[in-house]
């Protein structure tokens, strides 16, 4: 657990832990968002992962992130933590979680949150596929040799 | 002017390397972009990427330092 | 952790433990809402709460819920705990997890459940305040002495 | 007949039980809960509720029998 918002961790995240920074005595709801790494996309079987990362900045666009979920949404506290460097199937990628006194901010700016997470801190995914290649992927998944 | 560029993902692939220091007369990022695109053989236009100057995004036609740190940014995938 | 989808809980809901029946390899989303007990509601400070429960057929509607949303929407797996009996504030009072391939279907069924949950299930809510009264809610969170 | 009801939260309150036996000339829940409504002036009228029959959700029209356990059940607050 971090003073920051968010954070980039290099060892498994332990939502237990990270969870308390959200816990607030006027908090009715909590929504938390999770990316765990699945064994197959595209169509591909998928073996593990690496998450790369252009770390200063990443750590500034995510925190920039957070702090415009605290002021568009109706919640007490967010926080969002992303592993960088190599992932197993069924790791744990990034979690996110959102406090808020009613269900519909806590859901709202979890979505959000991740969304722009996703479209906007550099962090890049390189995917290694049980053919034993290996490639970086888009936003959309798809690999970067495709377009 | 002198710039230090870091590579990461495709682009770092590409250019065999995650940190390359260049001279150059480019005076902005799309200018230098240009000209690493051209002799790394990059596959993304600029306009599929993000510029980063000394750790904050800028637009293409920031004016650049010597001695700036500069980084192309391909589309991300986190999450 | 329970064979059933949807179980009724008279001891603290451990969250560590109910999300392992989420897990799946296939799975690269995991949302999850709870129900924390609020020190406040329609302007009132709130001391603590309990939950009854006509528990055979919240058991029965809980389970159907959570069916009907393993069929609605692209999830791997989907499950719910609530609390019955005496809460404090801070206390969980209801777990909602889902697992899928995407994001989309995971936080869609999370929130479909949890309204679901909250609009079919025969659970009442009788919370105790700071000036001595208590009183059952309806389900706006109005007492029901008021309508 | 005769009926096992039983009462959850404000319902329970009003009728100053939790449950009761009660013999009653009601076929249905309908005339079962005006009957009941009537007796411990519970403040909804049928609309706002709904009833179980043995555990299960039935209609208001729903026919009764003898040992039947009746449930009125007040607008949820769960969640």
């Amino acid at each position: 657990m971090s003073d920051k918002r968010f954070s980039l961790l290099e060892t498994a995240i332990d939502v237990g832990v990270e969870r308390r920074a959200l816990d607030h005595a006027a908090a009715g709801a909590y929504a938390s968002f999770e990316g765990w790494v699945r064994n197959h996309n595209d169509g591909r079987a998928v073996l593990r992962l690496d998450y790369q990362a252009y770390a200063p900045l990443a750590a500034d666009e995510g925190e920039a992130i957070l702090a415009e979920a605290a002021g568009r949404f109706a919640v007490r506290e967010v926080r969002c933590v992303h592993r960088v460097g190599r992932l197993a199937i069924g790791d744990l990628a990034v979690w996110v979680g959102a406090s808020a006194d009613h269900r519909d901010a806590a859901f709202a700016a979890c979505r959000w949150i991740i969304d722009e997470v996703k479209r906007r801190v550099p962090i890049w995914k390189n995917e290694h596929y049980a053919d034993g290649e290996s490639g970086w992927l888009h936003p959309d998944n798809t690999p970067v040799g495709s377009g | 002017m002198t710039y230090r560029l870091l590579y990461f993902a495709s682009l770092a692939d590409r250019a065999g390397c995650a940190e390359e220091v260049r001279d150059s007369a480019a005076g902005t990022p799309r200018d230098l972009y240009a000209e690493v695109a051209a002799a790394h053989r990059f596959p993304f236009a600029a306009d599929r990427l993000r510029v980063a100057v000394n750790g904050a995004f800028v637009a293409w036609d920031h004016a650049l330092s010597d001695r700036d740190e500069v980084v192309f940014l391909p589309p991300v995938s986190g999450g």
